[in-house]
């Protein structure tokens, strides 16, 4: 994996030191047990690197959401990781093996080292209590010691970050947009400065303009803080646009995984380049999408049923 | 061949709030002429409007002002109880448009039954199953199924052989991809392409997806705030953007030849221009300020 | 009878659209949809429920065909049961198995007729409600909303006091209860019918051109047949208990034979006083006998409603088959 | 603000119709309230001279010159003012003063039993649900197989059992008739005592709806998405199954709570009758027995006002326990 | 407490006391209300105390000595000298001057309709006069008219409508403490004979004759008047209780019988009448739905028990047969043109035999009574169909003879005497036209011959028994004739009482009071014989 593709800037923690790994899974296998079971991540091995952005592509039911809820065994029943390791490798040197963890150590892991963000802020949050009070909620349990002074500095600091007025901290997340929400999801993951963060679809819901403030402002925030991100999304354009790397996932299999440029430039697997032919380009040639190409094949019925 | 004429819409919402009550004006003076063979793109973010557009040209909704006419080939007015005899819509959401208790042939049955245009058990077996095959659908096999045992891409097709069932000459599409799969979303663009070529059909292309609505129609419109902001040629819209908004939402559609863009600074957005009420006119070339010059300059 | 909650409470009360779409439902369950998706999935719960419901209606349907005429006096007063009568005899050397057959089946009518009765204007009010929308929606729900915050007890006592006694039968009774009883599925109704409305499908039929009543009866109601089968199920058992409570008044269908009555009689016949067990307790169980069986019943329709619940009742079973595996392997790796 | 002068609005709709409701059915009812002083009057030996009789009458008909609107309007004066007028059964006494004398009772018992049967309901609901999948699960079937018993039934036979026979508890009655009334510690474990029974057959009858539907609501909102950001968050679980599962999932209940007030009252009609407990119940249906058109008027009106005002308390308070009603719709 | 801790656990010197209250009581102590919970007799006093059970002398209470003047126009009354109202004031002859005017004064008060004029002759007699002879009235204001304190009672505005929260009166008892679940007698210490010695009644209240069965078997009420499970083991099944029947309300079913005045139905053919009274089989009646606690019946509503001397022998059956005579139905129904249809019911003029019998919704033995008659009646080929009403409705239907037949009980009046009894429910005076309500003539029985015997009855006085007889017989053969309501059985008032906590109850041979615990002044009989066990 080399990193001379990325702009420099992107990334405080480039420079001349190699790529330091934060994060890396190893053969994991998810099964949902069902009846028929679904094997819905096979054998993915992904290494994330401090402060990069990992974009994880591929269609719907590809298993995108599966792998990332396993990596912070977030996935229930059910699912069961049947094989594999997810090791963290903490800022503080010392690794974690995550799939180890007792409860009360995943726990504490939590939030602290790696935060997720979701697709439906909407959903995401809890309808029914304050914004503040979900904030500090984090607070409370991750940083026992804090005064309450302290946790409402914190709580606004990050909602300053993220570029949301502190007073809108009362309100309730019916209250505010979905932009607003989104953002507020976005402060909660940086509250208590991890060193991953694991974002689902974060941008699918909204509308394009929402959604590209909220991209640059996870650039900025990443280049100011430093975190990893791994950004799930089936937007491929948006991806290479935005990420580091991309890896893309067909039916629970990583078919390809390499830095941006080298997936827009020379797509090696053949999914990959069906799926870069799917959103025809804003400025490029028409026609070539048009009634031929890639999206003529699936034209034939059943076969765009990937279930 | 049908020509649909859309002069002046304007449709005002009344929101209550508890007892009070306010107005919310979701679309502002829209005019634009669907001809046969033509698509038309209605582009724009979130809550411009474009839906309820639609939801008016398809009598859901109740114009508050302004004209939506239908003029079959001969040049008549088509008059209410035809209307939807020429007149159909495809709605965004594959799932929520077909009813999970009906079958995929009785979705296509009763349009076929209410509009005439078949009469008896087996003629009318037998249209559906033509129209599943315009639509690219083995009929036999999927007659009899029920929308959960479909594809979204599936589901999306049978949504469009009902429109096209009455016999429908103009087809207003709502988003009819953006709830879809990436693989199967050309597939479907591609059907409502050849369909209209094959049929001279007037179709209305709804989405925000600019990069779509330059590739799958003709002429696009932009809208902002319920106001058409620019309209024009595809590419003339998409390439060369006069309307601020337009340079907006052009901007942020996503364009891997452009990495590294989100980076760098860009300008900031929203900053109301003094041409917000204006709309730039590719076809005339000039800016059109429809609250003085009313829709019929535009839509010429 | 004093609180059954309807079990579908819970839904009137979840934001429009949480349970709908079939996008929020787990993959799983887009598999089941249509018409499948209206049957309840079958577990030992639905099993029992059917069981017990079907036997105790075959027991009040075919059962007087057996039995003796119920009003048949004795001279040998309160007898414990014998082989002759299977149940005893109440006080009067009625046969207590003739009677309670007889009494089942006039409590299977009244909660037929009110379940029948009390769903037809739940739907009336509350589709037709919620369908239409505008000033016939507020009046209907405000309606409907009055209706539910009057206790209905005291009402059905009044009005019942009110229906001349030669008339109190069975039907009076049941179009009492059902008055009284409709309200709040009617609530639960009209939510789930907004949330259906606004649904693309029915739009969609309105564009095909589809008239109002069509759309209504063709496109909404079936998929609203689950809910109304939960509220008729419920609204029967809220019928059968709040007969037998109403009679146990003095209130009840004085003049027709139903398990309240019946109870009602062994009640003044101090047949608990003289420990005559035989003649109190079965109709006490065989209305929670029957009240269970539709409950049980009410469970399977909740997991068509809710499909969550459907999911925590899978991952049950999958969990002790589970459980049985990993005990197998054990059991297998030790030998 | 407009959400509440919503709800009251629909509150004043609801009491007026239950206040024309209660004005009309008593006058469509047979029998005559007169008959029930006479009868009283003639078990005490002798026949009831036809004069008495016209006496009574007037005493008691409302003058019956006065059209049917002016009556209702009046009625519904007397209403305002508090005055139900005199009841027959309890002749001359004030319908105020029956319903003061016996409402104290009824609201204390059913009270006390549904408010710890609903909380009850809650709380097992809540650890039900939150263990769903659990051999807990399968308990959810019995507690409501108890709601299906009939209620008075289960009474009876509880009575039977646990007073009769194994005399754990009294089985007749409010408090101890020899004890003096009043705030006393003697007075009022005496009245707890009588109560214990009463109240656990409520309890009993009534838990298992609570308890379904808190579980059901909790299985629903286990896979919502926020409590998956819940978990994310490395919140202890005890935390999220109380303020994330158990809060929003408890709402519903909440605003059922009210409304099955309407059921409860109606229970205690048939609970006052079996343990011969003093309250409205029992008072209900002697008006009902014996015509008393005032005091079944006094003591309907008495319980929807009740439920209402239980309504109105709990909607307002919904408002503020969920946030979204205040400024949704 | 000891035992249990139950409602009515008082100690071992109350007599605890359950009259069949339902629901709580609501105090009023006001004995000329109609809704008065307690006070005739044990607060209250009357002149004199008739025994409605026993043909005894009236008992001298607040009255000494009484005598009528032979027109039966002019009645004077001696006083018992020394009595005192509970408040210490002495009790004089204005304060029965003051009742007897106030009840005449007041029509809610004046139940029977008193019209004469009380004068005190003195400070202990009184002297009443009436325009018209008045023997009959004589039990009726000597001893049910309750004297209450002038020096109290003037002062109150409309003496009826006043619960007379505080009673004062110059019974043996006198209000201890009212709860709504209970209220408390206790012995008047000044009482002029001297403090009774029954220190304590309460009166508890429950909810029915259920509550009521169960509080007995759980000893928590002594006395208690009202159906028990197994009334033939009292003994037995409630160890140290005793029972006793006396027979007095003689059931029967009323039938609308008078066609003149509106009634219709098969009913209103005499034969048919006493072809039902034929049909019955009393001693299955008996055993079914009285448990046997019932007793024989006279065709003449003479009670065979108290006033057997009085039972005509004019009449056909001295008293009702115990066994069906379906021969003798039979004959009566072929007699009067009926003739056996199809399903074996007679029929005539095409229309059949069937009657409607409205009984009310819970009374129990009453139901079970007439869905036994309607088995008995369906073989002689009557068809009775049973109908159970609320009271009200069924009284209102009772009222404007809106009925077929019903079920219901005749009662008697206040002295031992049918005469009350046939003035009441045979007189045209108490009748009305279908439609009208009547009172308690509901049978809407009417007889000029009849209606002669009670006027000339009025005018003879109570004791001259020689004398009355004859109109007696003539009342007794005609109703026997024209059978209005179709006698049954006479029903026993069964009551239970703790007899090893008290002693001195009546018995069947010493029945000294009418033993119903709801009886008043009766109970006050009682409880003025009633000693504390072991005293
Ligand atoms: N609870 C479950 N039970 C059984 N199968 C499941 C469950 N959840 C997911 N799956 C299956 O696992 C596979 C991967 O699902 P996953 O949610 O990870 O996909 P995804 O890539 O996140 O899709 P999307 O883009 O729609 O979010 C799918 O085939 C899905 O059907
Ligand atoms: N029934 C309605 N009542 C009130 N307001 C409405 C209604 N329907 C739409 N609106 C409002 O009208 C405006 C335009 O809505 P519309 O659905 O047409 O937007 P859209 O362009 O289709 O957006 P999207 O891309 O999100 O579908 C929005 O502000 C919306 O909130
Ligand atoms: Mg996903
Ligand atoms: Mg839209």
């Amino acid at each position: 994996m080399t990193n001379d593709i990325a702009p420099a800037a992107a990334r405080p923690a480039a420079g001349n030191t190699p790529p330091e790994a934060v994060l890396t899974v190893r053969d994991l296998n998810v099964v949902y047990r069902t009846d028929p079971p679904v094997h819905a991540v096979k054998d993915v091995s992904l290494t994330l690197n401090r402060g990069e952005i990992l974009g994880l592509a591929g269609e719907s039911g590809c298993g995108k959401s599966t792998l990332a809820y396993a990596v912070n065994r977030l996935h229930e029943w059910p699912a069961e990781v049947t094989s594999g390791s997810v090791t963290f490798h903490d800022r503080d040197g010392g690794d974690l093996d995550l799939l180890a963890l007792r409860d009360e150590e995943l726990r504490r892991f939590r939030w602290a080292k790696l935060s997720m963000v979701f697709q439906g802020a909407m959903s995401a949050l809890n309808p029914v209590i304050s914004v503040r009070a979900q904030l500090e909620d984090v607070l409370t349990t991750h940083r026992p010691g804090m005064s309450r002074q302290e946790r409402r500095e914190r709580c606004a600091e990050v909602l300053r970050l993220v570029g949301v007025e502190p007073r809108r901290m009362h309100s309730f997340p019916h209250e505010l947009s979905g932009g607003m929400r989104q953002r507020v999801m976005i402060a909660m993951a940086l509250l208590l400065d991890p060193q991953v963060m694991i974002m689902d679809e974060p941008t699918t819901a909204l509308d394009v303009l929402v959604q590209r403030g909220i991209l640059r402002e996870i650039l900025r925030l990443r280049d100011r803080l430093g975190f990893a991100v791994v950004f799930i999304t089936h937007d491929l354009p948006l991806l290479l646009e935005l990420s580091d790397r991309i890896a893309v996932m067909l039916r629970g299999e990583i078919v390809e995984y390499d830095t941006a440029e080298t997936i827009h430039r020379r797509p090696r697997h053949p999914y990959t380049r069906t799926l870069l032919d799917s959103f025809p380009s804003l400025t490029g040639d028409r026609g070539a999408f048009l009634r031929t190409g890639a999206a003529a094949r699936s034209d034939a019925p059943g076969e765009e049923d990937a279930r | 061949m049908t020509t649909l004429e859309v002069r002046d819409l304007v449709k005002d919402f009344t929101l209550r709030s508890g007892l009070r009550r306010s107005r919310l004006r979701a679309v502002h003076r829209v005019g634009f002429t669907l001809v046969p063979g033509r698509t038309v793109a209605l582009v724009g973010a979130s809550g411009s409007g474009k839906s309820t557009v639609a939801r008016m040209i398809a009598r859901l909704e109740k114009p508050t002002s302004g004209a939506i006419t239908a003029v079959d080939s001969a040049g008549r007015r088509v008059e209410d109880p035809r209307y939807r005899d020429h007149v159909q819509m495809v709605f965004q959401d594959p799932f929520a448009s077909l009813n999970p208790f009906h079958s995929v042939e009785h979705h296509i049955a009763r349009p076929l039954l209410l509009h005439g245009r078949s009469r008896g058990r087996d003629e009318t077996r037998e249209r559906v199953a033509q129209l599943l095959e315009r639509v690219s659908l083995p009929a036999a096999a999927v007659m009899d199924r029920r929308p959960h045992e479909l594809s979204g891409g599936q589901r999306q097709r049978v949504a469009i052989a009902r429109a096209l069932a009455p016999g429908a000459q103009v087809v207003v599409a709502d988003e009819p991809v953006s709830m879809l799969d990436v693989s199967s979303r050309l597939g479907v663009l591609n059907l409502l392409a050849r369909l209209q070529r094959e049929d001279d059909l007037a179709v209305l292309y709804i989405t925000h997806d600019l990069a779509t609505a330059r590739h799958f129609s003709d002429d696009i419109l932009v809208m902002n705030r319920g106001r058409v902001v620019e309209r024009g040629p595809a590419d003339d819209v998409i390439l060369g953007p006069r309307h601020p908004y337009t340079q907006l939402l052009a901007a942020a559609a996503p364009d891997p030849e452009l990495r590294g863009r989100l980076g760098s600074a860009e300008p900031e957005p929203e900053t109301a221009s003094d041409r917000d009420h204006l709309t730039y006119d590719h076809f005339a070339g000039r800016w059109i300020d429809v609250d003085a010059e009313g829709t019929d300059a535009a839509a010429a | 009878m004093t609180s059954v909650i309807p079990p579908d409470r819970a839904l009137e009360e979840s934001p429009p659209g949480t349970g709908d779409g079939t996008a929020a439902l787990p993959p799983t369950a887009r598999r089941r949809g249509g018409r499948r998706a209206l049957l309840p999935t079958w577990s030992p719960k639905l099993g029992i429920g059917l069981g017990l419901v079907v036997a105790i209606a075959l027991f009040g349907l075919i059962g007087p065909l057996f039995t003796g005429d119920p009003d048949t006096i004795r001279n040998i007063g309160l007898t414990p049961p014998s082989g002759e009568h299977l149940l005893g005899t109440t006080q009067t050397g009625q046969d207590v198995l003739a009677q309670l057959v007889h009494a089942t089946r006039g409590s299977l009518q009244i909660g037929l007729l009110v379940g029948v009765m009390a769903t037809a204007l739940s739907a009336l009010f509350g589709i037709i409600g919620g369908y239409a929308g505008g000033f016939a929606d507020e009046a209907f729900s405000l309606f409907s909303n009055v209706m539910l915050v009057i206790p209905g007890l005291p009402l059905v006592i009044v009005i019942s006091g009110f229906v001349p006694a030669d008339q109190r039968g069975s039907w009076t009774i049941a179009v009492v209860l059902a008055i009284t009883g409709w309200a709040a599925a009617a609530r639960v109704l009209r939510a789930q019918t907004l949330s259906l409305r606004g649904r693309d499908y029915v739009a969609a039929a309105r564009v095909a051109g589809e008239k109002p009543w069509r759309v209504i009866c063709v496109e909404i109601l079936p998929n609203l047949l689950p809910l109304l089968a939960s509220q008729f199920v419920f609204s029967v058992i809220a019928a059968i208990l709040n007969e037998a409570g109403l009679s146990f008044l003095g209130l009840g269908a004085s003049n027709s034979s139903t398990l309240g009555t019946m109870l009602y009689f062994a009640q003044n016949g101090f047949a608990l006083q003289r420990e005559a067990w035989w003649w109190f307790a079965p109709p006490g169980v065989v209305i929670a006998a029957f009240g269970c069986g539709l409950a049980l019943i009410n469970f399977s329709l909740d997991e068509i409603i809710n499909p969550r619940l459907r999911e925590a009742g899978r991952r049950r079973r999958a969990a002790a088959k589970a459980g049985r595996d990993t005990e197998r392997v054990t059991r297998s790796t030790a030998a | 603000m407009t959400y509440f002068a919503r709800k009251i609005g629909f509150y004043l709709v609801a009491l007026w119709a239950a206040l024309t409701l209660n004005f009309f059915i008593p006058r469509m009812m047979p029998g005559n309230p007169v008959d029930t002083l006479m009868a009283k009057l003639q078990q005490r030996g002798g026949t009831v001279d036809p004069a008495a009789r016209k006496a009574y009458e007037l005493l008691l008909g409302a003058d019956r010159s006065e059209s049917l609107f002016q009556q209702y309007v009046s009625y519904l004066g007397n209403v305002l003012r508090g005055d139900f007028g005199v009841s027959v059964s309890a002749y001359p006494a004030r319908v105020s003063e029956v319903i003061g004398q016996s409402l104290p009772w009824t609201i204390v018992l059913v009270g006390m039993a549904t408010l710890i049967s609903f909380a009850l309901g809650l709380l097992l609901g809540t650890v039900v649900g939150w263990r769903r999948g659990s051999w807990l699960d399968s308990v959810v079937p019995a507690t409501t197989v108890l709601a299906a018993v009939p209620y008075f039934w289960l009474a009876l036979v509880l009575a039977a059992l646990l007073s009769s026979t194994l005399h754990w508890f009294p089985l007749l009655g409010g408090y101890d008739v020899a004890l003096q009334l009043g705030w006393n510690r003697e007075f009022i474990s005496s009245a707890v005592y009588h109560g214990t029974l009463p109240a656990l057959t409520i309890v009993i009858s009534s838990v298992g709806g609570w308890l379904l539907g808190m579980r059901n609501m909790m299985v629903s909102t286990i896979s919502e998405d926020y409590m998956l950001t819940a978990r994310a968050k490395g919140l202890r679980n005890r935390r999220i199954m109380v303020r994330y599962a158990a809060r929003n999932a408890a709402l519903p209940s909440i605003a059922g709570f009210a409304t099955s007030l309407g059921f409860v009252v109606s229970g205690s009609v048939v609970t006052e009758q079996v343990f011969s407990y003093p309250g409205v119940g029992t008072r209900l249906l002697q008006a009902v027995q014996n015509n008393d058109y005032a005091l079944m008027q006094g003591i309907f009106l008495v319980i929807t006002v009740a439920v209402l005002g239980a309504n109105l308390l709990v909607d307002l308070l919904y408002g503020v326990i969920d946030p979204r009603t205040r400024t949704s719709h | 407490t000891a035992d249990g801790g139950g409602s009515g656990a008082g100690g071992s010197t109350t007599l605890v006391a359950y009259t069949g209250q339902s629901g709580d009581y609501q105090i009023n102590f006001n004995p000329y209300s109609p809704t008065m919970i307690d006070g005739p007799g044990s607060i209250y006093e009357p002149l004199f105390f008739y025994n409605v059970a026993r043909k005894d002398e009236p008992k001298p209470r607040l009255g000494t000595e009484f005598s009528w003047n032979d027109k039966g126009t002019e009645l004077t009354v001696t006083l018992r000298q020394g009595v005192k109202w509970t408040d210490g004031r002495p009790f004089t002859a204005d304060d029965v001057v003051f009742t007897f005017d106030m009840v005449r004064d007041n029509p809610t008060m004046n139940s029977t309709g008193f019209t004469g004029k009380t004068t005190a002759v003195d400070d202990t007699h009184v002297k009443i006069t009436f325009d018209k002879p008045s023997f009959s009235e004589g039990p009726q204001i000597l001893g049910k008219f309750w004297i209450v304190p002038k020096h109290l009672w003037a002062k109150i505005g409309k003496p009826a409508e006043d619960v007379m929260k505080n009673p004062v009166g110059t019974g043996p008892f006198k209000l201890a403490e009212f709860k709504p679940q209970a209220f408390t007698l206790e012995a008047n210490p000044d009482y002029y004979d001297g403090a009774p010695a029954l220190k304590k009644i309460r009166y508890v209240a429950l909810s029915g004759n259920q509550s009521g069965a169960d509080a007995l078997k759980a000893g928590q009420i002594d006395w208690q008047t009202g159906p028990v499970p197994d009334i033939k083991n009292v003994e037995k099944n409630y160890p140290g209780y005793r029972a006793i029947t006396v027979p007095m309300n003689q059931a029967a079913l009323f039938t609308c019988s008078n066609a003149d005045l509106g009634c219709k139905g098969p009913q209103t053919d005499p034969a048919v009448r006493k072809a039902v009274y034929y049909a019955m089989d009393r001693t299955q009646l008996n055993a079914l739905a009285f448990e046997n606690t019932a007793s024989e019946i006279s065709p003449g509503f003479a009670l065979p028990g108290r006033d057997k001397a009085l039972v005509s022998d004019r009449l056909k059956d001295p008293v009702a047969p115990m066994q069906p005579q379906p021969g003798t139905a039979r004959r009566l129904l072929e007699g009067a043109g009926w003739t056996k249809g199809s399903g074996g019911i007679y029929t005539k003029g095409g229309r059949q035999l069937a009657l409607t019998v409205k009984v009310v919704a819970g009374w129990t033995d009453y139901i079970t009574a007439v869905n036994t008659a309607a088995e008995q009646l369906k073989k002689a080929g009557i068809k009775l169909t049973v109908q159970q009403l609320s009271w009200n409705e069924w009284s209102d239907a009772r009222g404007r003879g809106q009925y077929e037949l019903l079920m219901d009980s005749l009662y008697q009046g206040p002295a031992p005497d049918p005469y009350y009894l046939y003035n009441y429910f045979f007189s045209s005076r108490t009748t009305a036209p279908v439609g009208r309500t009547a009172n308690p003539n509901f049978a809407r029985f009417k007889d000029p011959k009849v209606d002669e015997a009670l006027a000339a009855l009025a005018g003879i006085a109570m004791e001259d028994t020689a004398a009355r007889q004859p109109y007696y017989d003539t009342i007794q053969t005609r109703i026997e004739e024209s059978m209005p309501y179709i006698p049954m059985l006479t029903g026993g008032t069964t009551s239970e009482f703790n007899a090893r906590k008290f002693t001195g109850w009546p018995t069947q041979d010493n029945l000294y009071a009418f033993p119903a615990v709801w009886g008043r002044p009766d109970n006050s009989q009682i409880y003025l014989n009633l000693k504390p066990a072991g005293e």
